[in-house]
């Protein structure tokens, strides 16, 4: 939490001999991060691909043209094949296939483009059917230019009159016109320039002759033979696929995992003699590569611990608890963070949730999300990024349940009890009489919600500022005193905003008693203004501090402390906005629910009930307060610390899924 | 923006080439290519942004004729594609842009027609992201001789082709001038078209006239150090450079020898860039050092105008000379390694 | 000539010791020109090794740039440009004698053609389809000169065979002939001699037997 | 107290364009942002973060406006 998993700067070292073996070992293990060689010397450089590598590479490209020529990149084996299998029928296989798919897809391809050829014809042929003329009459003269085409507006009328010597051909369509016109070549110009006044796009006649309507049935019969011989072809390749799908899959699993092994040298450090392997390993477990590597390298390589340089990256594997993990889908959406970095998965673990909860704050909306998340980690087991997601909705759902439930104690919409303003108003009395009543009402308590909202921001920014110094303390004490500075300004404007507001708001029990309690009551009236003289004091420090720390031109950003703890009022702004829009449809469709007295508008009512729900439940509610919980994170908090750029810890590692290897 | 008429998706088009530009191979796996043999190239380059290609292809070439082939109709892909996902006023700049590629379409039709290559090679070596789509290209292969084809292009008056070099290409069979003319339209073109009136167009007008700084340079190193006398040497010359009008490279090409020319680059813009091979060709008088320290310095020079001016035609432009410059190299190691030439050999050809 | 067949003359041996005399002389010239032919060709030779690591490194650079055009200016490209290229390399053909031998003498012209007219573009291309033209063309031109010393070589080498098939046809076929011919000549005509002085001692004999014998009578 | 009804009437007028421009304003703002928002994600999934967070940013604005809106009704 918080901080990556350690790493241990490694380096493997052996005799050319074992390279192969070495490099087996490694990828079976798949803890160690490899760091590319690229510096190449005299002494060391880059290694050769194992003598492997260019046979396995020419059946691969042939397999996975095969595989595009069948179309089967999304197949997914039913069990793994064995290795020993896919050797043995490989060379055969190959030949097989070759044979049979690429001509096939080949005669596919031609053929598709036969019939959009074809398609094309018909298309260009069918504005000019009405005039039956036979095509090849339409142009091809000496001294007369042809105009064949479509005009947005008639430019019938225009043509004749001032163009001498021309003939119009018409025919109105529903929403543009179909024109034949033939000029004498003098009046080229003038008609194109007249036809293009009128939205005149050309009609590529093709060279054929005949009556374009005769022509335009014999091409479609054309086309169906086509598509006959296409179903055929269709029909071939189907059985291919039948027969040889899994073993394709499978072996261009194998024999990507092959050449991934047998390029792994190109990334590598070799000499005549000797080969060095960089990276980095998980601490706890640079022990188990030695042993590995003293059992199956036969002592010819070695591993050893190095003490990192200072310029060096050292790749992240963010650590956190199972229930936090989901969470880190965020982050990688981003950037990896630095080594060194606080990694935020935990904050975003708390915020995001409440965030989401609080925008939604519905316990109907809520439980919706939950069902929603549930079905998601359920559908798709296999997508990781998916399960991300799904947790992510199940807790924002969670939380917004909850908000839902306690504090504005509303389902769909509509609250538990009628408001005391106004008694009428619809509500769940109708059905239950739940006993938890609203700590906050939406639309009612507005002031106060912004006021929670620049609670949430006042203390998520404050986590932000402390993780700035945090990240600075190490390499820059001056910046991380710069961060506290910060942290003054941002608590001397909290203060004046919360004066500010409990001055706008004084009937508010909650403001009073709550929020300001602690802010000592010092203050003047400057220009119409509450000003907090503790606070102002707070801002005075801090903008000092920051000058001295950071310099001058830093004050451009205090406008942007302030800024960012406005940006935080979104959150009551989300939930203001869609209680009032799920009002205003409960307030439209219950009288016709309740009132009408006939049960198909009823009915009808309450699947428009249902549709409006689902709309807001999925669209406004989970995807904007989703983009907006998220927003807050990244740009208001993230900015104050986190800088990203780090390197994923991706160590050497493969997958078999469709194949299978057996010692 | 929607406000102000159609000047075209800045914002999407050049932060989307922008992303493109991410995926070019960097230096590194240039070096690892270098030590792979062809197949292996070819694998490895199926598994980037060259993936729908190599596969497309390898069912029916293998070893460098896949990886050219495969890579050159990447290119055209990715041309299209840029060209596709333009709009307004910027996608005409672009498009002006690729009008290059007719004039190398046409030249490379003619040339494989004339040497009796298949068709299907010729269709796979083209680039049809010009003016010129594929289908007319294919139509003009498939007519039976070369006086068809000459026909059929003389009648677009874009080219200008006289009469004159009809007869040269059909009944001399000589391809050179024709091809020099192609070249030197081309650029004529695009100053015409590109005017420098709007300043979006003047951007790219300028990026256009120092290219052909670069390309006159480039054929008067080529002619000068081959002796060829002045007269003769001026009519290769395109006019519109930013730095060397007609004049100055007419000067140079009467000055004696190759040292004035060496001079005048020593005190260009480009010096920094070129200084290296500059240096050597005085010892070893190999030109292709310096021509390719030109086309880097180019690079360079969209690279810096791409910078300065974000949201404009020129880093689409710059990702556009740097894909084809990606293409080339692949090309480079491909067919070196096929032709057996040693790594530093293949090294030293590199535009990386 | 069969020695049956020459006529032991005095005239004839005096022939023979000339031609010998002659032939000598022929043999030690020829011999000369064998070993300045041998030592013409060992110079060309050095110079055709040479050449031909020339065109080994020339072809391999050639080769190695073309790869390098087609990896940066695209196949199609390269191809083009080797199409476009019409003009082909003209050869001027000549002799020249070098030692009696007629050696050609190629000069090529026009085969590095000017960048502009190459056949493809100036401003389009990069400087390395340039260059992969120019190691062709110098590969070419060293073709060209190796060629000429290639040929030169066989001509040398043909020569050189030639002349020692003489000095050895000379020295061992011949001269030994024609040295057998003189002795023969000298031989008979020594019998020759050595008859007629036994013929007129024989006469003598006679010829004062029968006065001896007239005189007794 | 009891108010004049009109002053009344112009009070809760004043209101509603507090709130109804600080909303035209932040609409305006966001409009931007969001375009350049959904042009990242469009190219890079993992934008949406980062887009989501400055593209709310101006909705503070609109926070503004209803403050003042409820302090003005507040008063009456």
């Amino acid at each position: 939490m918080l901080k990556p998993e350690e790493m241990t700067r490694v380096v493997v070292v052996g005799s050319i001999e074992s390279l192969d073996a070495t490099i087996e070992c490694l990828y079976e293990l798949g803890v160690l991060h490899l760091i590319d060689f690229t510096e190449q010397d005299e002494e060391f450089r880059i290694g050769q691909p194992l003598p492997t590598a260019s046979d396995t590479s020419q059946k691969l490209l042939k397999l996975r043209s095969i595989i595009r020529s069948l179309e089967i990149e999304d197949h997914k084996p039913a069990r793994a094949m064995h290795v020993h299998d896919i050797r043995s029928r490989m060379d055969q296989a190959l030949v097989t296939l070759d044979l049979n798919t690429s001509s096939k897809a080949d005669s596919r391809q031609k053929i598709q483009a036969l019939v959009r050829e074809k398609e094309g014809e018909i298309r260009a042929l069918e504005p000019i059917v009405p005039f039956a003329i036979p095509v090849e009459l339409f142009d091809g003269y000496d001294n007369l230019s042809s105009f064949v085409g479509i005009c947005k507006t008639d430019p019938s009328a225009a043509l004749t009159s001032k163009v001498a010597e021309c003939e119009v051909f018409a025919d109105a369509r529903k929403s543009d016109v179909v024109v034949v016109a033939f000029v004498k070549s003098e009046g080229r110009t003038e008609a194109s320039k007249i036809l293009a006044e009128h939205g005149f796009q050309e009609i590529k006649l093709p060279k054929v002759k005949g009556d374009p309507d005769e022509i335009v049935v014999q091409l479609r019969k054309q086309i169906k033979e086509l598509e006959a011989d296409l179903a055929r072809i269709e029909a071939d390749l189907d059985a291919i696929r039948k027969q040889f799908a899994d073993f394709i899959i499978s072996s261009d699993e194998h024999l990507s995992i092959e050449i991934l092994k047998a390029e792994t040298p190109l990334r590598i450090a070799t000499s005549a003699n000797s080969f060095i392997i960089d990276g980095w390993a998980p601490s706890h477990r640079v022990d188990e590569i030695r042993t590995a590597l003293d059992t199956m390298c036969c002592g010819l390589a070695f591993i050893e611990t190095v003490s990192p340089e200072k310029s060096e990256e050292t790749p992240v594997k963010l650590k956190n608890p199972k229930p936090v993990k989901p969470f880190e889908f965020f982050i990688n959406l981003v950037s990896t963070p630095k080594y060194e970095e606080i990694d935020p998965t935990l904050v975003l673990f708390i915020t995001f949730p409440l965030f989401f909860g609080f925008m939604i704050g519905d316990l109907g909306f809520g439980l919706s999300l939950v069902v929603l998340g549930a079905m998601i980690r359920w559908k798709f087991k296999s997508s990781p990024d998916l399960l991300k997601l799904g947790a992510i909705i199940l807790a924002g759902g969670f939380m917004a349940s909850v908000f839902g439930l306690f504090v504005f104690a509303e389902a769909f919409g509509v609250p538990f009890h009628p408001p005391v303003e106004n008694p009428d108003e619809h509500s769940w009395e109708v059905i239950a009489n739940i006993p938890i009543h609203p700590l906050l009402d939406k639309m009612r308590d507005s002031m106060e919600m912004i006021a929670i909202s620049l609670v949430a921001g006042w203390i998520h920014l404050t986590v932000g500022f402390t993780f700035g110094f945090v990240n600075h303390y190490p390499h820059s004490k001056k910046h991380a005193v710069g961060k506290i500075a910060w942290l003054l300004v941002l608590f001397g404007l909290f203060a004046e905003m919360m004066v500010i507001a409990g001055d706008a708001t004084q009937t508010s029990h909650f403001m009073n008693s709550t929020v300001l309690s602690p802010i000592p009551d010092v203050s003047a009236d400057m220009i119409g203004i509450k000003v907090s003289m503790p606070a102002l004091g707070l801002i005075v420090a801090g903008v000092l501090g920051i000058v001295v720390f950071e310099g001058a031109m830093a004050l451009t950003e205090v406008v942007g402390v302030f800024t960012n703890l406005v940006s935080y009022a979104r959150l009551a702004a989300m939930a203001i906005g869609k209680g009032a829009v799920a009002v205003a449809f409960n307030f439209m469709l219950f009288p016709m629910i309740f009132e009408s007295g006939n049960i198909v508008v009823a009915i009808l009512g309450v699947l428009a009930l249902f549709v409006s729900q689902a709309f807001f439940v999925f669209f406004i509610g989970a995807l904007s307060s989703g983009i907006q919980a998220i927003r807050l994170n990244y740009v208001e908090f993230f900015l104050k610390f986190f800088e990203g750029g780090g390197t994923e810890f991706s160590p050497l590692s493969y997958e078999r899924k469709y194949s299978v290897i057996t010692k | 923006m929607w406000f102000a008429g159609n000047r075209g998706n800045y914002a999407y088009a050049c932060t989307r080439v922008k992303a493109k530009k991410r995926f070019l191979l960097s230096r590194d796996v240039y070096s690892r290519l270098l030590v792979m043999d062809v197949y292996e190239v070819g694998r490895f380059l199926g598994e980037t942004q060259y993936r729908e290609e190599m596969a497309k292809y390898a069912s029916v070439y293998s070893g460098a004729n896949l990886v050219e082939v495969a890579v050159t109709r990447n290119l055209a892909n990715t041309y299209s594609d840029i060209l596709g996902f333009t709009t307004g006023h910027l996608r005409e700049m672009v498009g002006n842009y690729l009008k290059r590629w007719d004039i190398y379409n046409v030249k490379t039709l003619l040339r494989g027609k004339m040497t009796n290559v298949r068709a299907e090679e010729i269709v796979d070596t083209l680039v049809p992201a010009g003016a010129y789509t594929e289908a007319y290209l294919k139509s003009l292969i498939q007519s039976s001789s070369v006086s068809e084809i000459m026909d059929a292009l003389v009648a677009d008056a874009a080219l200008a082709i006289t009469p004159e070099l009809v007869r040269e290409v059909v009944d001399a069979g000589r391809l050179a001038p024709l091809e020099d003319h192609l070249d030197q339209r081309m650029y004529y073109d695009l100053l015409k078209v590109v005017k420098g009136t709007v300043s979006a167009d003047k951007l790219l007008r300028d990026f256009v006239r120092e290219e052909i700084d670069v390309t006159n340079l480039k054929v008067l190193l080529k002619l000068k150090a081959a002796r060829i006398p002045e007269d003769k040497i001026v009519k290769y010359l395109i006019p519109g450079g930013m730095d060397y009008s007609i004049e100055k490279l007419r000067a140079l090409a009467q000055a004696e020898g190759m040292p004035p020319i060496i001079e005048e680059l020593e005190k260009s813009s480009m010096y920094a860039d070129i200084r290296e091979p500059l240096e050597r060709f005085k010892t070893d008088r190999k030109l292709s050092g310096i021509t390719i320290a030109l086309d880097k310095a180019l690079i360079r020079k969209s690279e810096k105008f791409a910078h300065f001016y974000p949201l404009s035609v020129l880093p689409i432009v710059n990702y556009m000379i740097r894909k084809k410059v990606e293409v080339d190299n692949i090309r480079i190691i491909a067919r070196g390694k096929a032709s057996a030439l040693s790594t530093t050999v293949i090294e030293d050809l590199l535009v990386v | 000539m069969p020695v049956r067949e020459i006529q032991p003359t005095r005239s004839e041996l005096l022939e023979v010791k000339k031609k010998i005399k002659l032939t000598q002389n022929g043999h030690k010239i020829l011999k000369l020109k064998r070993d300045g032919l041998i030592l013409e060709f060992f110079k060309i030779l050095d110079q055709a090794k040479d050449l031909r690591v020339e065109i080994a490194r020339r072809y391999k650079e050639a080769s190695e740039k073309i790869a390098i055009a087609s990896a940066v200016d695209g196949v199609i490209a390269v191809r083009s440009a080797s199409y476009a290229l019409t003009g082909h390399p003209e050869i001027q053909l000549r002799s020249r004698n070098l030692m009696g031998v007629v050696v050609p003498d190629i000069k090529s012209s026009k085969i590095v053609a000017p960048l502009t007219e190459r056949g493809y573009g100036i401003i389009g291309t990069s400087p390395r389809i340039d260059e992969a033209t120019e190691a062709y063309e110098n590969l070419v031109e060293t073709v060209v000169k190796a060629a000429e010393l290639e040929t030169t070589m066989k001509k040398l080498i043909e020569e050189i065979e030639r002349t020692k098939r003489r000095v050895n046809a000379l020295e061992y076929k011949i001269l030994p002939e024609l040295e057998e011919i003189e002795r023969f000549i000298a031989f008979r005509l020594e019998e020759m001699e050595r008859d007629n002085i036994f013929r007129l001692k024989r006469i003598k004999d006679k010829a004062e037997a029968r006065a001896e014998a007239k005189a007794e009578i | 107290m009891a108010l004049d009804p009109t002053a009344v009437g112009l009070a809760l007028v004043g209101a509603g364009i507090a709130i109804g421009a600080a909303g035209i304003g932040t609409g305006i703002a966001q409009a931007q942002i969001g375009a350049a928002a959904v042009g990242a994600t469009a190219e890079d999934p993992k934008m949406f973060g980062k887009g989501l967070t400055l593209m709310v940013l101006p909705e503070t604005i609109v926070i503004f406006g209803f403050v003042v809106a409820f302090l003005i009704y507040g008063l009456v």
